[in-house]
């Protein structure tokens, strides 16, 4: 096993890996950009470095920068998280390379799944369904990727070959749409993976995104870890992800496991890896892509199986053999994740940045908070907005729901704009509590969403609390010499008042 | 004593009143006592005729935010700035010509140019924040006015772009 | 179901059981003594009643105030927690005149079980193993206890009739012993419960303390969750838990279990309840006694078998039937819970009081914190000194071991002194992690504890925060009319030296 | 600058030199160069050539809690009181003689009077606090000078209690 490893990633996914890391008795060492001397993962590891200015392609892009601190602090592995370097097979052979191991699949692997293109049709090769598409990257002469997109016929979904995260993607309804969409899905997805090459594919109406976990060790031992739920999305990024899924019945869900399995298996693919379909309303399932990583919404698979996926990836990382075969996996109870993202409902899901200037965290039996913030931290504008991660588990589904709105009910994020108050309304809605999920929910029930207002009560306390917090003392009070401002307390007047009752 | 907060474009006014252990308090029409009984610099215990609420509150300068229940709240303080700030807010119709930066982020296109004639959802500019792009479209048919931004800046939230003029 | 519970309860449990509640819809009403105005568990309730003064006679063990409070608010149920009036008879009894439903036992059981002496009579006779000892309730006088004690054979424990949690309970191993153990033993008793009758029995040296959860609906359909195993002790009471039980095979398990439910049975008792045993080393075992409430350690067997006892406490109070046969539950994982006490360890694990200064809360993946305390909150001298209960998860009892280590190094309390850094030795203690627990392990290993000194590192660590703290701006600063002091950080050179460095 | 703190009944120095982002940092023989960052009133960011510790921090007075690392620390800053402080605290063998309440409680019962003699390990009293009761033994064989307190007297840590004379 490892003695010591770098985690090449910021953020909720960075503290998570380094707990994984901890309990496995590794030491951990971070790294961070000039924006994130403060942030929580610098706090958490055992080791920082620090690799350079702001900017994603100057810090945690920077695969040689990266590789030295590696080098220099003896870490032996490299767990890249998601995003940045996570499924940058140059990465992973630099690493294979000066010999630090890299946590996740193997370079020739990760090429292949990598590229979107040449692994569908690989796949479409072996007998794996797809979605209708076009077989090449797309050139960014508009004639000719017009001409494909007629082919597939419209509506069309325009995708980064090096994409994930719904970066880069754009759905084109016509002639017009498709020019402005693979200009900026091109500049977006050069922007996020450096790389914009982008590709058409037939965009299916209202589909379900159904995706299966997957384990593969370095000797060919291959399970899947069920089902992930991913349709609740809005600008095709998820936010709710759920398992097990409502759609699927032990007989689909079987078949669907296998088809993941027998991907990996063609891929030639180790360590964990997640297998992503479309699951039309006929039940017939389109392999999509696979994602060359440790997910965001891997922790809804870890409370339902009990397998933790961190501790799998290190141990496979380090040669270990798995130690459960399929059978002896299965699914207990439900579990629920809510992405917690820096942004504005209100405002189209635009990015909000700031310091944080309160935070409660959500707690309670099966209440799980990855969480990459504390009170006082700064949201920086250079990377993801994504905060922390809610998640529950319970033992039906109900539960879970109930679960998952008293925590959001609990949960306060002051100073940034979040998601939680949407969410909320997300989780509450009838057609989500019936299990009816497909990736049009956001846009069919939630486009004209408006925060609740707060009753009469609600906004009569937080006059008071606005009152009690004042430093002003009121329009009557004295002004800014008064001695009230030196104590220590917010709620100064509180204070004077309580201490002349008594 | 008197408070005065703008909330959500209202101004509201507040009397608190020592009382036992609280306050009675007149908000509007509405009077009521609260027991209240700080927990931390950020947080309040109310006790409103039986009912318990815990209300959390950070700030800065003269903007309260508040939740309580699940609800945020912000509130301005007026003071010496507050006439600019209510001109700022109470803006109305006007307002929808000045086309602003949505979030901190950076310009990375800018499609239109001064003088340019623009239809209703016409892309304008795009921002960058946080490895998102999201493109600003023109709520209005009108006229560019002025183009006060150039790509590559880096702009903060509400920082003005661009200008437009409603066409007759 | 009910619409509204009144929790009878302070602290951790009030917060716990509130949380069940809202899960399940149910509005609940807080009670809490002049003390409590800022726990929060008042916090917790969407309403609050006061009921008294600081001490628990005339407070949280006053059943007329509790049950107007009841009444003035329109709770339907009350639910006891543990401790307090948990398992008070009088007051189930109360409830059931006032036609409020007590979430609990029946008063007949709770009558039966409550007088370990007469529990102990009954069961005796329906063929269950208990331990050697008095049949009947000691009196004052010392020579009749004397000859008694002699009769079963020194060293015997003298133990509250209507005890639990420790109190009242010593251990004699000779004449003298008895005389002072006797007066303390009744006095406590006396304190805690407002009866002062003891009893003696046969006291088994470095036996396991194995518990077994069992619920039973109002239909006379019994189910145990299995055991917990509480051996480790100070002062007669649990500070880590555990499930499942090193020391039970599936046989011994499945025996002990059925004993369990027979015990129930004979009891005719409904309700969450457990039965307690203890183990020799010969693993023969024991019915010590029926603990009628939601235990503190209750926790370790919802991670294990995914069963939420609160939800079932109520639901079973509600008249529902229980929706799970003994052959639907098994044990998955392993689970350990520390108490996290107010206390010196260094003191002879004295009560400490006083101001919650700081608290950071444990967190991570299969970390539950169930939490009755925030930063800025008393602990009064008042009550049971436990604060919050940490509780892991992990697929082995190895990784529950490091999951927990790693969880108590991140767990800050400052202000008042708890067991969290002896608590961490004992789990890291080689005879712990190998699963030699027994009730005398902490005597054994434990008795000259001391804390660790800490290296020199962070002992410069401590002075480089402690200067940066400083108000005073060390010796050569200016005196207390400085400016410094209205910086509203406490790093107030800090914030200086850097506005003069930029 | 220099400071100096109680820690563990030692008095120890350390003294602070603005360099780069943090301090150079001398405590007694040893120097280092630690980079500080603050992330709360609480909390400290210190990176001390590469080793990263977050350090949590109270206080009250002239009383500093530091957590790091699973560790505390308790530092006392001199001030007017310090004489005093300083001569409580090393007080040494003289300290046994006088028996203090062990925590915040109540008296429940003294079990001896003025100018009783008793033996080593003989029970002068007994404490309750949070339904525990606590008995105090005596750790010297000796003679009880005086009692200073009654039973059902609520008494705070480190209160007088009995004061014994040691046996010659």
């Amino acid at each position: 096993m490892f003695a010591k490893i770098l985690i090449a990633n910021r953020g909720e996914i960075a503290v998570r890996v380094m707990r994984g890391c901890g309990e496995l008795g590794i030491a951990t060492v971070a790294v961070y950009s000039d924006a994130d001397r403060k942030s929580l993962h610098v706090q958490t590891a055992e080791e920082a470095v620090a690799i350079g200015p702001a900017p994603a392609a100057e810090s945690y892009l920077d695969m040689e920068r990266i590789l030295r601190a590696a080098k220099d602090t003896g870490a032996e592995a490299i767990h890249p998280g998601y995003g940045f370097l996570a499924e940058n097979a140059v990465f992973a052979r630099r690493c294979e390379e000066e010999g630090i191991v890299f946590i996740g699949p193997n370079s020739r692997a990760m090429d292949l799944v990598g590229d979107k293109v040449r692994s569908r049709q690989t796949m479409e090769k072996a007998g794996i369904p797809i979605i209708p598409g076009m077989k090449g990257t797309i050139s960014s002469d508009l004639s000719t990727s017009a001409a494909e997109a007629e082919k597939i016929g419209y509506p069309v979904m325009i995708k980064a070959s090096a994409g994930g995260g719904g970066k880069g993607m754009r759905v084109a309804r016509n002639r017009d749409e498709l020019a402005s969409g693979l200009e900026a899905g091109m500049r977006e997805a050069k922007a996020a993976f450096g790389d914009e090459s982008v590709y058409l594919e037939k965009y299916i109406e209202d589909p379900r995104h159904v995706e299966f976990q997957v384990l593969a060790d370095n000797e060919g031992n291959t399970v899947h870890l069920f089902e992930r739920e991913c349709s609740i999305q809005r600008r095709h990024q998820k936010i709710v992800e759920e398992t097990p899924s409502q759609a699927l019945d032990p007989e689909l869900r079987a078949r669907m496991g296998e088809t993941a399995c027998r991907v990996m298996q063609v891929a030639g693919y180790n360590n964990a890896g997640t297998v992503e379909f479309l699951l039309d309303k006929d039940r017939n399932f389109y392999f999509l892509e696979v994602n060359a990583r440790l997910q965001v919404e891997h922790p809804v698979t870890e409370l339902v199986t009990g397998v933790d996926l961190v501790h799998q990836q290190i141990r496979i990382a380090a040669g270990e053999t798995l130690t459960f075969r399929q059978e002896d996996l299965e699914q207990k109870g439900h579990a629920i994740e809510c992405r917690i993202y820096a942004e504005d409902p209100l405002r189209n899901f635009l990015p909000s940045s700031g310091t944080v200037l309160f935070l409660k965290e959500p707690a309670g039996p099966g209440v799980r908070h990855d969480c990459g913030i504390f009170g006082g931290c700064e949201v920086p504008i250079y990377y993801d907005p994504i905060l922390a991660k809610l998640i529950v588990w319970a033992e039906s589904r109900d539960m879970a729901i109930q679960r998952m709105l008293n925590a959001l009910e609990n949960y306060v994020i002051m100073g940034v704009k979040t998601c939680i108050g949407f969410l909320k309304d997300v989780i509450d809605h009838p057609r989500f509590r019936a299990g009816h999920t497909t990736t049009s929910f956001i846009p069919e029930h939630f486009a004209e969403w408006q925060a609740p207002e707060g009753t009469a009560d609600l906004r009569n306390l937080a006059l008071l609390a606005a009152a009690l917090r004042s430093k002003g003392g009121g329009r009557s009070a004295a002004g800014p010499g008064d001695e009230s401002r030196a104590v220590p307390t917010p709620w100064s007047i509180l204070g004077k008042w309580r201490m002349g009752g008594k | 004593m008197d408070y005065q907060f703008q909330m959500s474009g209202n101004l509201h006014t507040i009397a608190l009143e020592a009382r036992g252990e609280g306050y009675l308090v007149t908000a509007g029409d509405t009077t009521f006592v609260a027991e209240v009984c700080p927990l931390s610099p950020n947080a309040l215990s109310v006790l409103i005729d039986g009912r318990s609420y815990t209300v959390y509150t950070a700030g800065d300068g003269n903007r309260h935010l508040v939740f309580c229940e699940g609800q945020h709240f912000e509130l301005i303080e007026p003071s010496e700035d507050s006439d600019r700030f209510l001109a700022g807010e109470g803006g109305g119709a006007g307002d929808e010509l000045m086309i602003k930066a949505p979030m901190p982020g950076k310009i990375i296109k800018i499609s239109v140019s001064e003088n340019e004639e623009v239809r209703k959802n016409q892309t304008l500019v795009i921002v960058e924040a946080m490895k998102m792009e999201n493109e600003i479209k023109s709520t209005i048919e009108g006229v560019v006015k002025r183009v006060s931004a150039s790509p590559g800046d880096l702009v903060d939230t509400d920082t003005p772009i661009i200008e437009l003029t409603k066409k007759e």
